[in-house]
């Protein structure tokens, strides 16, 4: 399926380096070098992708100057024509309506340009694969051994009677490990697709997909070579299923840490003050625009952007929970059963207020270079990087709030007031500002969710909604006012869910776990972790 | 009393002075308010509060959405027999019924307490908002049942309907307050104030805590079931949305802003807030929502017994003399 | 060092405290008594600002106290032995003895206490044994203890106690009742006891001060608490 | 083992019957059989908390129309003792029986309750959002059926028992006020009240006299010795004076076993009694 | 009553869960009167909005549509609802009432009703077609992933049998259905890896819709599933959805609509020049659904025109055989199975958050209330005009099954 992009490198790892072959050749003089380019950016402006994408061929083994950044150019989109002209330009900024334009050929500044004035070129996914590699050929340099492991690794499969020969060579000539054994897989492969038993050694334990679908294709014969086949493909899938369960297991705690993290802050505004606070999520939903502002404030460095989210988000969903907490929590002293009326207002003010001053629809919200991908650890298991982060955020908030509830005067304090708080007045506490802290604590807490969650899903005024359901639940279920708690019960039915959704897809594994916890709860009915002794 | 006034005045009047639209639109918030009673019965005078009521009221719905289907379309399988109108009746008590009686046997024969028991009935219709949402139950899926025109050979879109639907809505509310009253102020009404406040107590001298709990949820459930039959062809569809934990939640705030505990507080609670919400989602569709969750905000703060409170301030005077009558008959 | 004047309290529209009146003398041991129901804990709640007073003014060492947050009147040297000892059940001894050292008074030159002083320790050995328990293990008894040790934290120059052999065995009221005389006598703490029990009262107290319906009934040395007042002020 | 497992299907067989809905675990409300012995006898019952022995082998036998008391230190298992009495906590292993023919370990507290073992908490806990007649007509003995708690009216003769009991606990002037704005002391006359009108064949008392005034225990300890006789009382108390106004047979818990048993004078003299509990004091005791 | 203002109800939620889609729509019908204000109203008197906010909750769709069409103040049409069980919800209200009601997004099928007009895709206008396309690009295995309700059900469903019908595998065919606002996308995302990686040729096919998207992108990204390896095909997510995501990991994976905000026509540079105009800001996007109002107000006006007067009956009998122009350049015409005719397009995602164009049908479609592809609504066709008046009628035994025509 990748085939244009493979043989492409094929070429390339053959050292057949077009851009500086060509780009070596001695400058044309201007009126022809005017010309000439005229002729190649013509030949893009037609509908077909097919023909297009000759023209980028031709442009690439063309001796024009400009050809990388034409290229570049038509990749993003922004190289275009007049309408109703002759002039070719290339649009240096497309954000807006106004467009800075410059002039293909001559680069100088043309002006500005509408989508009125300016179509820029089409081009479509077939059409874009061919153009990257077309890039990726003209700034190659060669001799660079991680493009060299790249074209070998696209080699696997790839490996044909008419280019083995030369694929052998390359190998006995390679001097890195990693390429020669990415080289010996491919020519396995082949020798193995020519029926040569012993080639099947090299691919014991592999698990590129591709030497699997080939090995499967085989062992679906008779032959020796085919059983022989059948039980290095035993070998591999056992190896991928336990990949698989790892991965499962990744999914699962990943998934996890999100409920947690949408949690943890209610543990301490629900679980350990006992407010029950519906506008948990909306706390949530302001550490994410809080993340989104920060963004927009400094547009360009989303990584720095993300990391003073974090404080950020902190502070501006603490502040506001310090705020809900002075003007309408601590009227409610006592009544605990009111905060949900409360709190219910506050959700539908909080929410609307969103919509009024932001717009109803959700915000772009970036990721850091460093938080996209995956960490690919092999072929059959990668761990994706934004996840990752996730998991060991929400591990790093877990066990910060954990420590600061065990081991700080606050923490005291706070356990404290909300067991007896008539007795902890006496002896000296500042009940209401404990009470001040601990909701802003919560609400910050929920802060720092928002700024999580920014990275994953959508920022909008729904956002909160999403997980509030989700976060009574892995509070009660992990047992009211206990953190570790928290932290297992989230942990668990992520997992638990993780496991089920192959088996009987998304919405049945949510009943599933849902039922689970009825049911479970019925066996525990203070939930994972039951509050021990007594306690009064 | 304010609910007899209504129904009293109401039903000869609309025929002349109210549209058409205002009846069936205050049928509709009868069935709204007698979900709210249903509600309060268990949330305020037993401690049960229970944040997945809007399941048993859908169950309600659906069984007589079925019903109402089956007027124009022959159901398939087992769903035939919901063309029987006495067989939707009774489907109608028994669905949302049955379910309480066994999720409510599991729950308060395990001693399933306070929030632990609110979260698990929110869990419950959350699972049964999924389930139904799939179309493998047969139940229309997502958009759920719709599509109604006939009632016990009536056309729903007649004006007698929609008054019928209006009086029969507010028989049921008459009578589900009635039948509340008895059981508060009998001595099982006393008996579940106690286990609201001292379960264990109660117990210990020989109460079956359990039982008194499954009866009163049981019938809860069963008024919210009617409520939801009632509803339904009024409103003209049941859906999935209706098992919406966030539904359950807003009838609890109806209960909590009327004030909890006390009957009539529900039933105001639930009137106002959805007058309020019909009459501000045409008047400021922009900002209703300011103001309705600005309302919820301050009768809290402000009227800490909700708005029965105030009346019941008001009536204070009136009441302490009752208390005397009282003191001197027994004496 | 702590005198109530004129004060007056409700709950809700009932008359709890009516005009009452009294006189802690330093260095003293005073004791409340009364019946069931007359007032005694609402009186301590007052003092320790629990709750609200229509009327009336409490002095500690001139200092109007109804001006001061609850919280503060820890910080001004009184500790509080609450009816039902109310241990933080869950927080562990040595957390539920250190609740109070931010309010500790600062006396002459010390500077802030971070440590449990020791002396609380001597007093009850079983509390330093038990440190690292939850407090809502702890016998009854050794919670009782616990509650003492909590309020002398505070270093308080005023204790206040709420029936502090209720339900507590014998002997541990015995050492209760020990460690009352030694910190009243020896360290010259002035200590406001309420207490129901004749023997432990007139063990212990110097003074006493009969309440009845809100309001002082009778007052006096304790040796002067004679049967005649007990019958007409203390029986049903 | 095999006795939770029959109880289950029992239940459940009861479950089953068509013409009971609500009342199918209805108490049997069969007399207690003390032809043969002892109204309550506890063989070899343990408890243990996380590991924590509260009840260590336990032995007690109390006699139809006894009035026992039963004293120990902080911590020594009174209360739970009481606790798997009356069917709150279940015993790891041990037999407790009510009479000879009911074994309470297959019963839970409502049918414990109305086979006629009342309690007084040691903590008063009453009904704080019912005012104080309410409290004791709850409490009052008779039917406890959901179907017939709806339908039951108080009729004269429980009144006239209602005042006669308010008279007895001498809160008749605080008959209508809410349980919840009583004083400790007047909670524990209350629970005292609810006791009586229970009318219980046995009273399990945990600490009735904290926080009465002198003259107030002396009226309790008149009140626990003319019950005895009929019914059979249980008293945990701590104050001595207490005790010794009521006592004939005293028994000693300690760490969750039976420390020693017998008369006052004995149990006072013995000198692990003293050490353990009493203390040299006697004057406080 | 004829001489005060005209009507027209808007009746989109402003508040709740649709208000991220919806909100845009009730102010582009608040642009749409303003011009058509400006321009000197309609049969000469001025056009009046009812804006109401159904709060996403279906029960209050009904009653406001009630509300509308009932008392003295009645709109005159109603424009308005986003997902199939909201209009579901309103169908009963309209036809009892008889009243007006265009409906602007794309919808699974399999109903016409008298009093709805359906200016969005039905399933031939889109799915369709986009399949049609993938496969003309080589692709033979599908994954048909959607949220859990009806229209990803019904479209999954005629999708499936069209496939089938085209030689396609059982075993290269995969469904699956996720909740509302789903977000944890790992384990799908990584059996649709897994499908894509058995050597043929994949697509998705997404009916996933609203909120659920974004984190179903971000997960394709970093998963690291290309549109060169996988492409995604969606049906419910366009301009405005993709203003909430980060496009850069996307390019090229697709939609397919009606209507791209970047079609390349004078018609919808004036529109959104107004667009941009009418809510002040310069980052304001268009997308299918606003086409399909502007289409459908068009149409209503041009009806009320030709009838003279904005009784029901009569513009419901104009309106059939209204044409106008649409955005991308042609003209749309309102059939009488109430479903218009439309270009459909192949959109690519681009980095700046639109869709560049790479396919198009040479001619306009046009909407198919009952789908061919499903076997109980083979036969069915609707059709409005008289005699007929049937919404479903069987063409086999030439019977009707609902509508007027039926009696
Ligand atoms: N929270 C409350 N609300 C209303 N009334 C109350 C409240 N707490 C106590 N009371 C009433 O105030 C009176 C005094 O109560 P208080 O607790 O001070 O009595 P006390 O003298 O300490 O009695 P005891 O010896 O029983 O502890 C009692 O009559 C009681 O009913
Ligand atoms: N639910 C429980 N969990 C853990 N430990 C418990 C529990 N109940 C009782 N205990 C422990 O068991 C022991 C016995 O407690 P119990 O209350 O029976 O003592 P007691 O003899 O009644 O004491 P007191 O005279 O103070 O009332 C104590 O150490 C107590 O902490
Ligand atoms: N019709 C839709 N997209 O729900
Ligand atoms: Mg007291
Ligand atoms: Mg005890």
């Amino acid at each position: 399926m990748l085939t244009h992009s493979m043989l492409l490198c094929l070429l390339l790892a053959c050292g057949l380096g077009i851009g500086s072959a060509a780009s070596a050749a001695p400058g044309e003089p201007q009126a022809q070098a005017e010309e000439e380019p005229r002729a190649l950016l013509e030949a893009l402006d037609t509908r077909s992708f097919e023909d297009k994408g000759d023209a980028a061929q031709a442009i690439a083994e063309s001796a024009a100057e400009q050809k990388t950044r034409w290229l570049q150019a038509l990749l993003d989109g922004r190289l275009g024509k007049e309408r109703r002209g002759e002039r070719f330009y290339i649009i240096t900024d497309d954000s807006g309506r106004e467009w800075p334009i410059i002039d293909a050929i001559t680069f100088e500044d043309a002006g500005t340009g509408t989508r009125r004035t300016v179509e820029a070129f089409k081009i479509n996914n077939d059409l874009r694969t061919r153009i990257e590699g077309l890039l990726a050929s003209l700034s190659l340099n060669a001799g660079d051994e991680a493009s060299r492991l790249s074209a070998a690794q696209r080699l696997v499969g790839e490996v044909t009677a008419g280019n083995a020969d030369r694929v052998r060579g390359m190998r006995d000539d390679e001097e890195s490990d990693a390429v020669r054994d990415q080289l010996d897989v491919a020519l396995a492969l082949y020798d193995v697709q020519q029926g040569d038993i012993e080639a099947l050694g090299t691919l014991r334990g592999n698990l590129d997909t591709r030497v699997r679908n080939t090995l499967s294709s085989i062992a679906a014969g008779d032959s020796e070579l085919a059983a022989e086949a059948q039980s290095v493909l035993g070998g591999i899938e056992s190896k991928r299923a336990w990949y698989d369960r790892a991965q499962t297991l990744f999914f699962g705690l990943s998934a996890g840490s999100i409920l947690v993290l949408a949690a943890i802050g209610l543990a301490i505004t629900f679980g350990v003050m006992g407010v029950i606070n519906m506008a948990h999520g909306e706390l949530i939903m302001i550490g994410a625009y809080t993340t989104w502002m920060i963004q927009q404030a400094l547009p360009g460095q989303p990584g720095l952007a993300l990391a003073l989210a974090i404080p950020g988000g902190f502070l501006v969903a603490g502040a506001f929970g310090v705020l809900i907490e002075r003007t309408v929590i601590r009227f409610l002293k006592g009544r605990p059963l009111e905060t949900l009326l409360a709190t219910f207002g506050l959700s539908l003010i909080l929410q609307q207020l969103v919509r009024s001053v932001f717009s109803p629809l959700n915000r772009r919200v970036t990721s850091p270079d460093w938080l996209q991908g995956a960490w690919q650890i092999n072929e059959a298991l990668s761990l994706t990087l934004n996840r990752l982060a996730v998991l060991l955020f929400c591990l790093a908030v877990f066990a910060g709030l954990w420590a600061l509830m065990r081991y700080t005067r606050l923490g005291l304090e706070v356990r404290a007031v909300t067991q007896n708080r008539a007795m902890a007045r006496a002896m000296g506490v500042r009940a209401t500002r404990v009470d001040m802290l601990t909701f802003g604590l919560g609400a910050g807490v929920a802060g720092l969710a928002g700024v999580a969650l920014s990275q994953l899903t959508n920022v909008g005024p729904n956002l909160g909604q999403s997980y509030i359901v989700d976060s009574f639940l892995v509070v009660v279920f992990g047992g009211v006012g206990n953190l570790w708690g928290t932290l297992v019960a989230g942990m668990s039915l992520g997992v638990i869910n993780q496991v089920l959704q192959p088996w009987v897809g998304a919405v049945l594994a949510k009943i599933i776990v849902l039922v689970g916890v009825i049911l479970f709860i019925q066996k525990r009915p203070q939930g994972i972790f039951a509050p021990k002794g007594r306690t009064s | 009393m304010l609910v007899v006034l209504v129904l009293n005045a109401l039903p000869e009047s609309s025929a002349w002075h109210v549209s058409n639209a205002t009846v069936s639109l205050l049928g509709k918030y009868f069935t709204y308010m007698l979900l709210a009673l249903a509600v309060d019965l268990i949330w305020g005078y037993l401690g049960i509060l229970s944040l997945g009521h809007g399941a048993f009221f859908a169950l309600g719905g659906y069984a007589m959405g079925l019903y109402l289907n089956a007027q124009t379309s022959p159901l398939p399988g087992w769903q035939s027999i919901m063309t029987y109108f006495p067989v939707a009746a009774l489907a109608v008590l028994l669905a949302p019924g049955l379910l309480a009686l066994v999720f409510g046997w599991l729950a308060f024969r395990s001693r399933v307490t306070g929030v632990y028991f609110s979260i698990i009935t929110q869990a419950l219709t959350f699972a049964l908002m999924l389930a139904f949402n799939r179309n493998e139950m047969g139940m229309g899926g997502s958009t759920g049942l719709t599509r109604f025109y006939e009632l016990l050979g009536f056309s729903l879109a007649s004006e007698g309907m929609t008054v019928a639907l209006f009086v029969a809505s507010g028989m049921a509310v008459l009578l589900a307050f009635w039948l509340c009253q008895a059981i508060t102020v009998s001595r099982l009404g006393r008996v579940s104030v106690a286990t609201r406040d001292a379960e264990a107590r109660v117990r210990f001298i020989g109460y079956r805590v359990d039982h008194v709990k499954l009866a009163l949820f049981v019938v809860s459930a069963m008024i919210a079931g009617v409520a939801g039959a009632l509803y339904v062809p009024q409103v003209g569809i049941i859906n999935p949305s209706t098992f919406a934990p966030l539904f359950s939640i807003e009838v609890v705030v109806w209960v909590a802003l009327g004030g909890r505990a006390t009957l009539y507080g529900a039933l105001l609670g639930a009137l106002v807030v959805n007058y309020l919400k019909t009459v501000l989602t045409g008047v400021m569709p922009d900002a209703w929502l300011f103001i309705l969750g600005g309302l919820f905000v301050l009768v809290t703060m402000l009227l800490p017994q909700g708005i029965a409170g105030v009346i019941s301030t008001w009536r204070g005077k009136r009441r302490d003399g009752e208390k005397q009558d009282r003191q001197e008959v027994s004496a | 060092m702590l005198s109530v004047e004129n004060l007056n309290q409700y709950y809700g529209e009932s008359h709890i405290l009516r005009d009452l009146s009294l006189e802690v003398p330093a260095g003293r041991c005073t004791c409340v008594m009364g019946r069931n129901g007359v007032g005694k804990t609402t009186l301590l709640k007052a003092i320790m600002g629990e709750v609200a007073v229509r009327g009336g003014e409490i002095r500690f060492d001139g200092e109007e106290l109804l001006k001061r947050r609850p919280e503060a009147r820890a910080g001004l040297g009184i500790g509080y032995v609450p009816q039902g000892r109310q241990i933080f059940a869950t927080l562990s001894v040595e957390e539920n003895l250190k609740i109070g050292l931010p309010s500790r008074r600062v006396r002459g030159q010390e500077k802030r206490v971070h440590k449990i002083p020791e002396r609380i320790y001597e007093l009850f050995p079983v509390l330093k044994e038990m440190r690292y328990r939850r407090g809502g293990d702890l016998s009854g008894g050794q919670q009782q203890q616990l509650a003492i040790g909590r309020a002398l934290v505070l270093d308080p120059r005023l204790l206040i106690l709420d029936e502090p052999g209720e339900g507590i065995q014998p002997n541990i009221v015995a050492q209760i009742g020990e460690v009352i005389r030694k910190l009243n006598r020896e360290d010259g703490l002035t200590v406001l006891l309420v207490e129901q029990k004749l023997p432990f009262a007139r063990k212990y107290a110097d003074a006493f001060v009969i309440m009845d319906r809100g309001q002082k009934v009778a007052e006096g040395e304790i040796a002067s608490l004679s049967d005649d007042l007990i019958k007409r002020h203390l029986t049903v | 083992m095999s006795v939770i497992d029959s109880t289950r299907f029992d239940r459940l067989r009861e479950f089953a019957r068509p013409d009971r809905v609500f009342d199918f675990m209805a108490p049997a409300q069969s007399p207690v059989d003390v032809r043969h012995g002892p109204i309550l006898y506890l063989e070899d019952v343990s408890v243990s908390f996380d590991g924590f022995q509260a009840i260590n082998r336990l032995n007690l036998t109390i006699d139809d129309g006894e009035l026992r008391c039963i004293i120990g230190p902080n911590g020594a298992g009174k209360t739970t003792m009481m606790d798997i009495i009356t069917g709150k906590t279940r015993p790891d292993h041990g037999q407790v029986w009510f009479g000879s023919r009911h074994n309470l370990l297959t019963l839970d507290e409502p049918q414990i309750a109305n086979l006629g073992i009342g309690r007084k908490f040691q903590k008063p806990t009453v009904f704080e959002a019912l005012d104080v007649t309410e409290n004791l007509e709850l409490a009052m003995a008779g039917e406890r059926r959901v179907w017939k708690t709806l339908l039951a009216r108080l009729d004269h003769e429980g009144q006239a028992r209602i005042d006669e009991v308010l008279e007895t606990i001498g809160l008749s002037g605080e008959r209508y006020r809410l349980a919840g704005v009583l004083s400790h002391g007047q909670k524990q006359w209350l629970e005292i009240g609810m006791l009586l009108m229970q009318r219980p064949r046995l009273l399990l008392v945990d600490e009735p006299v904290a926080g009465m005034t002198e003259p107030e225990m002396h009226r309790t300890a008149a009140l626990l010795t003319r019950l005895a006789g009929q019914q059979s009382v249980v008293v945990v108390e701590h104050d001595m004076g207490f005790v010794r106004s009521i006592a004939r047979q005293v028994t000693v818990l300690h760490q969750g076993s039976v420390l020693a048993e017998g008369t006052m004078d004995d149990v006072s003299s013995d000198p692990r009694v003293v050490e353990v509990y009493l203390g040299g004091d006697e004057e406080a005791a | 009553q004829d001489e005060g203002p005209i009507r027209v109800g808007i009746l989109h939620s402003l508040s709740g869960t649709m208000a991220i889609s919806e909100s845009t729509l009730k102010d582009e019908m608040l642009m749409l009167i303003d011009k058509q204000n400006e321009a000197g109203g309609l049969l000469g008197r001025q056009l009046e909005p009812v804006v109401m906010d159904p709060a996403s909750d279906w029960s209050l769709y009904a009653e406001q549509a009630r509300d509308m069409l009932t008392g003295d103040d009645h709109v005159d049409v109603i424009f308005g609802n986003w997902t199939s069980a909201s209009r579901k919800a309103v169908l009963p209200v309209v036809e009892e009432l008889n009243g007006l009601l265009f409906y602007p997004v794309q919808y699974e099928g399999e109903e016409s009703s008298e009093n709805i007009f359906y200016t969005g895709a039905a399933p031939n206008q889109q799915a369709i077609p986009a399949v049609d396309y993938l496969m003309s690009q080589g692709v033979e295995r599908w994954a048909l992933l959607g949220t859990d309700y009806v229209y990803p059900r019904t479209t999954n469903k005629i999708l499936e049998a069209y496939l089938k019908a085209n030689g396609v595998a059982d075993d290269d065919i995969m469904i699956n259905y996720t909740p509302f606002g789903f977000s944890d996308w790992q384990s799908i995302v990584s059996q649709v890896k897994d499908f894509g990686s058995q050597g043929k040729k994949t697509a998705v096919v997404s009916t996933i819709n609203g909120d659920a998207n974004v984190p179903f992108y971000n997960e394709l990204a970093n998963q690291g599933i290309s549109a060169g390896d996988i492409p995604v095909v969606a049906f419910s997510v366009g301009e405005q959805e993709l203003t909430g995501i980060d496009t850069a990991p996307l390019v090229g994976h697709m939609a397919a609509w009606n209507y791209f905000m970047s079609v390349d026509s004078d018609a919808n540079y004036d529109f959104i020049d107004d667009w941009v105009a009418y809510t002040g800001n310069d980052e304001a996007v268009t997308n299918d659904p606003m086409e399909a109002h502007y289409i459908g107000f068009n149409m209503w006006t041009q009806a009320v025109e030709k009838a003279g007067t904005t009784d029901v009956d009569a513009v419901k009998d104009s309106i059939i055989g209204v044409t106008v122009p649409n955005l991308s350049g042609g003209a749309s015409t309102m059939m009488p199975n109430h479903h218009i005719t439309k270009p459909v397009m192949i959109g690519e995602i681009q980095d700046d958050g639109q869709f560049s164009v790479v396919w198009q049908t040479p001619t306009t479609v046009a909407g198919d209330a009952w789908s061919d592809y499903l076997p109980g609504s083979k036969n069915l066709i609707s059709d409005w005009r008289a005699p007929l008046r049937c919404g479903k009628l069987d063409v086999e035994s030439m019977t009707c099954e609902d509508g007027p025509g039926a009696e």
